[in-house]
């Protein structure tokens, strides 16, 4: 029996990649729980497109103030040596490449690193894009972090999204429950898996093909911080 | 003598047109002239265009003018946020107007209007749904859209402190949308915490200079 | 024998139809005196597109920091109520129409209100145009002030410029030390004249067709403060 | 661990590559970063294009840059100034490329640089010899010129005070192009007259956001 990742355990793995001294942006869900498996040793200063850099945890009871919130609206801190900006200067950071890395949510991304991660195809709900697409085009690499596949069992790593797309060709990373894929010129290469599971089982839960690195390793499941790196 | 201090809320948006583009700042909670989107609900306002990120939720502010029926179209990029029931109803009803515009591409839109640009080349939502019909340019082998400014009628912005130059602080990420859309509106009201001195706010941290801004007024430690 | 203006008293024209609370950007060289004329009852915010709105007068001696100059790179200081900004603000302010009205010298300008005041003929001089051009279009209102002919006699209120070209259509009035002259839909409309002259013996010193304005009045010589305006 | 701080101003433009762009701060006296340019010259820098609103004046900075014959090319909005004699010389000599810029125009291709844009419309320099080459579009029935972003190799900025992440604030006047060219350049070096602690400077009145500098070197109230 195969244990996919939890949440926590999907955002540790993720955490593992963050460099010292990167400028980072989270997206909403579990991108943003990254944040709390990075090591306490490297210096990452996060931002937020609403006009906050290095950007600090939850506050503590008491210490709320309703002016100080992240781009999903949650209440958060700031470090010693963070700053405030307005929107226009923030999209500047995103779209002018001068964040390292963004971790995302998605709907699907395709084996070109195709993103799509802000439209269903609902009629009924309004959409709503935010900074999804700047994000995706501006920052110098695009981590993406969710399930393999969705909740009935399709598979969201298509040779071709079937959902409005955010951006063409962003992706350089997928980090699922089940694996860790790098998006190459060459296709998808799987660097991790879990335990149980070789390239074939992988294969079935994904429609773009796969292929495994030269060094394919376990993907572990462990929400305790990790001071290693799979990059 | 230059004294852009308004007694009143009600005094602040007296002479704003039915009609009107509205700028509105506010990111989430933070940064939304609650005060000044209510004296415009008492007013009676009609028939307004709003640009203004989110779409509000709740039933106060953004979400207010929503429910009393004064807006016609909104140019937002994220209309669906918990409790943005007001939005949501009118728009599945078929009773209001929708544009969608991603984040960036809107604070750089109104920073146009209020550069005196005529437009832009942007890489953002290149090879998507919100680049149909958009006309396309490939500068230095990567796609790019065009996209013309947005400038407001008016603009109601939330700041922490102002002079009555009409200069402004602001608080944390309650700035977000406020200096753009001060620089993009034809008449730019400002709603405040506190009015200081002339010569009290340091001017190497005044974040919107004077010039940008028609009225203040001072609410206080608002809602 | 008719006395024309002197530079003072030009420039203490001009101050007379600076408006209480307008924002204003004086040019280098006789626009920049403007300031020293306009009366201390009316609250005027000087911008400079150096990064100062609410410049002062010189420094005293002894209070001057070299790191707060205006854009003739002369020490200003900075009133109660002013501020400092980056460039590209400056000229949001400036190409983005914030600014009240601009004064500004010129070579030369057409009864269209093209501007030339950046480059002459001279191929020995390397070209300069700062921020005139920017100024000239961006402005609600242009005011320029110049002597109404060259050291040589020749006219510089012309049918067409001949020197290359600042900004088209952008001039509103011109004061000279002979005359104000309004730039209207229908030509050039003489609003002063100095003593002694009449309409044939200005047209003698200009290239366009000027006319008169039912009100003309007469172009005094002072360099005391003035209220009344002659807008 | 994130530190920016240089010990030495050599140290700090050590890798600067000849054939480099290099955007330089400062308008008039004000923001020239005297010291980097210096050590440039030091280092012996050839075949440079400087990218600075003047073209320096007496013997000192860019002047002394040009002097040494660092340079090829200048873009900048007005090479003329008193004392401007090295680059009349050149210029005379047809020994270096000049590229006349409306300074507005120049600040805001920068912007353009740093912000990810492929070009904007500006009305500035419609219907002048500065339009000359340049494609133009009419927008809402005004003329507008399409200009590209500049960006720099490097960027050689003056500010005030800085912290080991590279925040920035900038002393009056001086602020001038620094804050915009820090944003538009792969590399970007600036000197300080002093740098703090992380947290002394108040986040609402940082000029120039860390993530925009590389390097800072602390040089005092230097010349």
């Amino acid at each position: 029996m195969i244990q996919p990742l939890t949440r926590e355990q999907m955002a540790a793995r993720v955490a593992r990649d963050i460099p010292d001294g990167s400028y980072v942006n989270l997206g909403i869900g579990v991108p943003t729980l990254v944040a709390n498996y990075v090591p306490a040793e490297r210096e990452v200063i996060y931002h937020s497109e609403n006009g906050v850099l290095g950007m600090g945890p939850a506050p503590k009871p008491g210490e709320e103030d309703p002016d100080l919130i992240n781009a999903g609206k949650q209440l958060v801190t700031l470090l010693p040596g963070g700053c405030y900006f307005h929107h226009t200067d923030a999209f500047v950071m995103m779209r002018g490449g001068h964040l390292d890395l963004t971790v995302l949510g998605a709907f699907q991304v395709s084996e070109t690193g195709d993103l799509a991660n802000w439209m269903t195809s609902d009629q009924y709900l309004p959409p709503a894009v935010g900074g999804a697409m700047d994000l995706a085009i501006g920052a110098k690499r695009v981590f993406v972090v969710m399930e393999h596949t969705t909740r009935r069992g399709e598979p969201k790593i298509l040779k071709t999204c079937t959902y409005p797309l955010t951006g063409t060709g962003v992706v350089d990373r997928i980090y699922t429950d089940l694996a860790v894929i790098d998006v190459t010129d060459e296709g998808l290469v799987v660097r991790e898996m879990i335990d149980g599971f070789d390239l074939e089982d992988l294969q079935e839960q994904t429609d773009a093909p796969l292929r495994s690195a030269d060094d394919l390793s376990l993907l572990v499941h462990r929400t305790e911080v990790d001071l290693s790196s799979g990059l | 003598m230059i004294d852009k201090r308004v007694a009143t809320l009600t005094q602040a948006v007296s002479d704003v047109k039915d009609g009107s583009t509205i700028l509105i700042s506010g990111f989430g909670i933070a940064g939304i002239p609650i005060d000044l989107c209510h004296a415009l609900i008492d007013r009676g306002a009609t028939d307004l265009t709003l640009v203004t990120n989110n779409a509000g939720s709740g039933h106060t502010d953004v979400a207010a003018l929503l429910k009393a029926g004064c807006v016609r179209k909104i140019v937002c990029s994220y209309p669906r946020s918990a409790g943005s029931i007001w939005f949501e109803e009118l728009y599945r009803a078929g009773k209001i107007e929708l544009e969608l515009v991603p984040q960036g591409t809107l604070s750089e839109r109104m920073r146009a209007g209020g550069a005196g640009l005529g437009g832009f080349y942007t890489p953002t939502a290149g090879g998507t749904l919100l680049a149909k019909g958009k006309e396309t340019r490939e500068i230095n082998g990567r796609e790019y859209l065009l996209e013309y400014p947005i400038r407001g009628d008016v603009a109601l912005i939330k700041a922490d402190r102002a002079d009555r130059w009409g200069n402004l602080t602001y608080s944390k990420s309650a700035r977000n949308f406020g200096p753009t859309m001060a620089t993009a509106a034809d008449l730019t009201i400002v709603q405040v915490r506190e009015i200081v001195e002339l010569g009290e706010l340091d001017p190497e941290c005044v974040i919107t200079p004077g010039i940008f801004v028609n009225r203040v007024v001072e609410v206080g430690a608002s809602s």
